[in-house]
């Protein structure tokens, strides 16, 4: 029995078209499905603990990612800079065969340094799921686009530039029906300029946060630790500046549902961002803890509603809004 | 993704995550603390050159840590550690009685089938996984000498925490055993080109023994570090540039060929 | 004898005008003088242990600050809302008298929401400085504009702005010819370009970062706990943002003193803010968890230039900086 | 600043930081523990009602938290202790012969000069200080009577911490002594308008001592609480409404006039 059904609590939530069977998702880059289906002894499709599957940031091009080392521990958080490492859309299409059997919906994260990059990698999928063998196909419902690499051209992230955003979504949206969300990056003075800019070029929804571009040095030589020298700063110690953004996003526009992440540990963590006015929360870092942390965060906030009184997560959305 | 099918075939497939593992025993030696833990699941599908993931008591501490597997007997496993930073700091001060969690066997294992003679290089704390190995090939009857090398006499006591038969120790300092690097105890060995490598250490020590081996013609295994985020294969934080590209050290890892490895 | 005569190591610095027996200062807002005198055995002016003194910030008006709570703690850092509380500036002044034999020069941290309310208070100690009695004033070197203000007019905070930086740093650079600090907020995409806002409008130096705006909720109700809502975020959790953000202004304006600050709790984090191009380092949240905190910053900050074979703070500064 | 000035002859103006004070007992009563720490300067200088800042052991803990001043006898200074949250719940896990940081004494104290009777009311956790003051109190050859509220059993357990004489304890569950708050204790005293009462709990018991002590025409002090960071004076975190404005709990308070407070 999945820890769902259980409780007098319904943890289904419906995220734009999808229903989701609870708000959990893991947050791209931080959870390898067949990793885990490799390192489990039962059947790893048949218990999958997160309510849909976002994979591995994926770009048009392979890309072999940053020089080592590439993660360190900071307090209460963590550094990393993979540097997007991915074998590119054609690679990644070969490889669905061995994961179409998976019964939650998938939404692919998608990366590039254009708009064309963005779009290529959707039209690839959209052209190959309109070919394919439908049981050689995981069941694709959707796209999360990470605005969080850095223009070619201004060198700046994408995302923190909202005509550069809207570019990215506005060249997806016309390739596609499918659920479409913006990832928002942190690295912003106001992310509801962000924001508003993505919805208004078609996106359909939005997550937040990615990380925030810190550094962590090396204490014996001072130098930059990470082989990128810069990285990406997540885990509990960015949880309350996480909060603030997606409750500011979420106040500023009422109707898009946001998919709310940064440090999320336990179950009231979860359920802090749902308060804030998220509709499903995502899971990252804490993938890193142990192995059955989704399992640990579901059943934890199952009881926390139920602590609570509330019936479900839609009754503890935006409880923290408003005057 | 492609690429971890590839290679799923390479090591063990299967998770043990195991919580509160009692501490069994403490022993310190010098710079480096041998602890056994009670954990069945995790010494029942142990290779040698394995890994675990510990996860550090107390609050503070994000990441596990990766450990290699020092020695695994019956339904103890044994972690040889050295105090690096404040979490190594943390693990040397477990106590008999106290319970710490662990995820593993991870990543891949030294190749022993049929070895019938054995070279273990260990630099530092980087023999640890050897002692693993030597009781495997003992095991099978294979004959093992070990070289070991350490910075002083205080990291040399380590040697204590081994019990191999044909153990030589090198210190920096000269304070115990060899003076220099393991690289000179190697220069005085004469080993038959049947010898099988396993080396665990620092790079340099990992470059020099693979230049060896090289020239001497024979053929091992190494065993590499990196920092690790998850230790399962999701995070891509780990690589290190091997001859088939960039691989993860948690998952296409920690050993790899010797003629494989790029330090 | 002071630690910073201790030792092999020379750890005075110069900070524009300022020669500083050390590099490190208070943070604005997290140290009293009076406070900690009135607590000390002996006498705490003759062993002061900052190299400069820098009070909370004033503003022209005295304000009441923020409903409670104000402050709680987060992962590995704080969360403050304390909305400027202060009695004015002619409340302050006529407090000076107090404090005036502290034989540490004092950088007067301003605040306000409006260009003129700034220029305000410094026009206001120039001229009290130029007519009281010296013995009744401290020594009153420099000023430090904390731009991390609400603009009233935008509703922003004004450091989210380079032209309200600029407008506000502009309007106080004619009235003084004392050392002038701008004092940069990390709510923003890029902050070399209020950096360099700033200093094209007469700012000497810059000191960062400020607080992160963010968000605690109260676990039992899930509503914001503090009484603002929404406050700032700072301590170790934060000090790779602010390290990569000191780093980036470092390498951006070279010839500009920059003071770094967010989350030092030890002398290696303040050493690692000077190899990121920091002149001086602020501490500020450190000093809640200890009284002598300042002293053992400072001596392991000796300890950390010793054990480096660094003769002084300046052979430390950039070296995590460059290719 | 001037504030400051204003009120620094209201208390206290010495600091003691007390490094490694050495836990000497602790005892568990229900849902509060008592714990007695070896901290001479600090016993030296306490007054009633004051209280320190005490450093959480263990990594992931920033800031002090602040505890009342239970007892001071000798060069021990007594705290009780309920967890409400992770650092006062990790205080009551302390054990003897460890040690643990704290700062003071902070903060105003009660006024007890010239006292001949006393009430002291206490809800919960907020009864911890009046213990101080009755000792002081008895010690001055004063009567002191006590009247204090507990949630329930569990929590009514700690009034076998207190040794005072004449102690009234009510429940809200009605399962030790008076069924219903210390209001209803009050109630049923007849009090001599010589009376000073002292009053230390949550705010709504505050707002309701003061609003009986003006109906019985009596003066006292009560003892507030606040979140706080420094705990001494420099960060206006732990501000209070007051008859003189917003005042610093941990400054010019935690003890104000009971017709000052702004419950
Ligand atoms: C496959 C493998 C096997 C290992 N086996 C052993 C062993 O048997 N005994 C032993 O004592 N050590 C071993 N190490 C090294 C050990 O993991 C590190 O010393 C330890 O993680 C340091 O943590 P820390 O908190 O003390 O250091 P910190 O520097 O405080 O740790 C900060 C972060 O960096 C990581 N880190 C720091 N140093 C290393 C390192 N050298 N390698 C990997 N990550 C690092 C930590 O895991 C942590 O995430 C092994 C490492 C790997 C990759
Ligand atoms: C002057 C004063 C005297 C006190 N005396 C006692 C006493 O004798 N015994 C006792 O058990 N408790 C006392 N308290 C309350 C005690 O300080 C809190 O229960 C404790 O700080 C909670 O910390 P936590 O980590 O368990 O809670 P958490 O909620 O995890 O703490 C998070 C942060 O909030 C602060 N905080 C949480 N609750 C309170 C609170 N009620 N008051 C102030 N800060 C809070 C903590 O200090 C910490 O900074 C006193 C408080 C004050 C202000
Ligand atoms: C190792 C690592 C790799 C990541 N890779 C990606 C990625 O490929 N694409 C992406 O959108 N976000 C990526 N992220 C960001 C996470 O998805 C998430 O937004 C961020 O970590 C905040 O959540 P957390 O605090 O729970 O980890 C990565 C994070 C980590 C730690
Ligand atoms: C309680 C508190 C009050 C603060 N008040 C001020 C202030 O009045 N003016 C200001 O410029 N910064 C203020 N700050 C910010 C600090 O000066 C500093 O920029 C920030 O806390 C980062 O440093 P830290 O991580 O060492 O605390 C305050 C910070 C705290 C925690
Ligand atoms: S540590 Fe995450 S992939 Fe190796
Ligand atoms: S807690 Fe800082 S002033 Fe009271």
């Amino acid at each position: 029995m999945s820890p769902a059904q259980a409780g007098s609590v319904d943890l289904s939530v419906r995220l734009g078209p999808l229903r989701l069977e609870h708000p959990l998702l893991d947050a791209s880059g931080t959870f390898d499905l067949l990793e885990y289906a490799r390192r489990y002894d039962g059947d790893y499709f048949a218990d999958f603990p997160y309510s849909a599957y976002v994979p591995k940031t994926v770009t048009a091009d392979a890309r072999t990612g940053n020089p080592a080392p590439r993660v360190t521990e900071t307090p209460a958080g963590m550094i990393n800079a993979i540097g997007l490492e991915n074998p590119g859309i054609e690679r990644w299409i070969a490889g669905l065969p061995e994961w179409a059997r998976l019964r939650q919906p998938v939404i692919v994260s998608v990366g590039g340094n254009t708009p064309e990059q963005y779009a290529a990698v959707v039209a690839a999928l959209e052209a190959h799921m309109a070919s394919a063998p439908a049981d050689e196909v995981p069941r694709i419902e959707g796209y999360e686009l990470n605005v969080s690499c850095p223009n070619v051209s201004s060198g700046l992230q994408i995302g923190a530039d909202p005509a550069a955003t809207a570019g990215v979504v506005g060249a997806c949206r016309p390739l596609t029906t499918r659920f479409l969300l913006a990832k928002l990056t942190p690295n912003v003075g106001d992310v509801t300029l962000i924001a508003r800019a993505a919805v208004d070029a078609g996106a359909d929804a939005l997550s937040l946060v990615n990380t925030f571009k810190a550094m962590v040095l090396d204490a014996q030589t001072l130098r930059p630790f990470l082989g990128n020298r810069t990285g990406g700063l997540c885990g509990p110690a960015i949880k309350p500046i996480a909060l603030r953004m997606v409750a500011e996003v979420a106040q500023a526009l009422p109707g898009v549902p946001v998919v709310g992440m940064g440090g999320v540990m336990s179950g009231l963590d979860a359920l802090e961002f749902i308060a804030c006015g998220a509709t499903a929360v995502a899971v990252g870092a804490a993938n890193f803890t142990a192995l059955e942390a989704p399992q640990r965060i579901l059943s934890e906030l199952r009881d926390e509603l139920n602590a609570r009184g509330l019936a479900s997560p839609a009754a503890a959305r935006g409880l923290a809004l408003g005057a | 993704m492609s690429q971890t099918a590839d290679t799923a075939h390479e090591h063990p497939s299967l998770w043990a995550e195991s919580s509160h593992c009692r501490v069994a025993a403490v022993l310190h030696y010098g710079a480096f603390t041998a602890l056994e833990l009670i954990a069945p699941a995790v010494a029942r599908r142990a290779a040698p050159g394995q890994f675990v993931m510990v996860t550090v008591p107390g609050a503070g501490f994000l990441l596990r840590r990766p450990l290699s597997l020092f020695t695994v007997r019956g339904d103890r496993v044994g972690l040889l550690v050295e105090a690096r930073g404040s979490g190594s700091e943390r693990l040397t001060r477990l106590e008999v009685g106290q319970s710490v969690d662990i995820a593993g066997p991870l990543g891949s294992a030294f190749p022993t089938r049929g070895v019938t003679n054995a070279l273990l290089v260990g630099g530092g704390i980087g023999s640890a996984p050897l002692q693993f190995v030597a009781d495997d090939l003992a095991a099978a009857g294979a004959g093992v000498t070990a070289a070991f090398g350490f910075r002083d006499f205080r990291a040399a006591r380590a040697a204590g925490a081994f019990s191999i038969d044909r153990l030589w120790v090198a210190t920096e300092d000269g304070s115990v055993g060899r003076a220099g690097t393991v690289l000179h105890i190697l220069a005085d060995l004469d080993v038959s080109s049947a010898t099988t490598v396993y080396a665990c250490g620092p790079t340099p020590m990992i470059a020099a023994v693979q230049h060896w081996t090289l020239a001497e013609g024979l053929h091992g295994y190494a065993s590499l570090e990196a920092h690790m985020a998850c230790g399962t294969g999701s995070c891509h934080g780990c690589v290190v540039d091997t001859a088939r590209g960039k691989l993860r050290v948690c998952s296409e890892g920690p050993v790899f060929p010797l003629d494989e490895v790029r330090p």
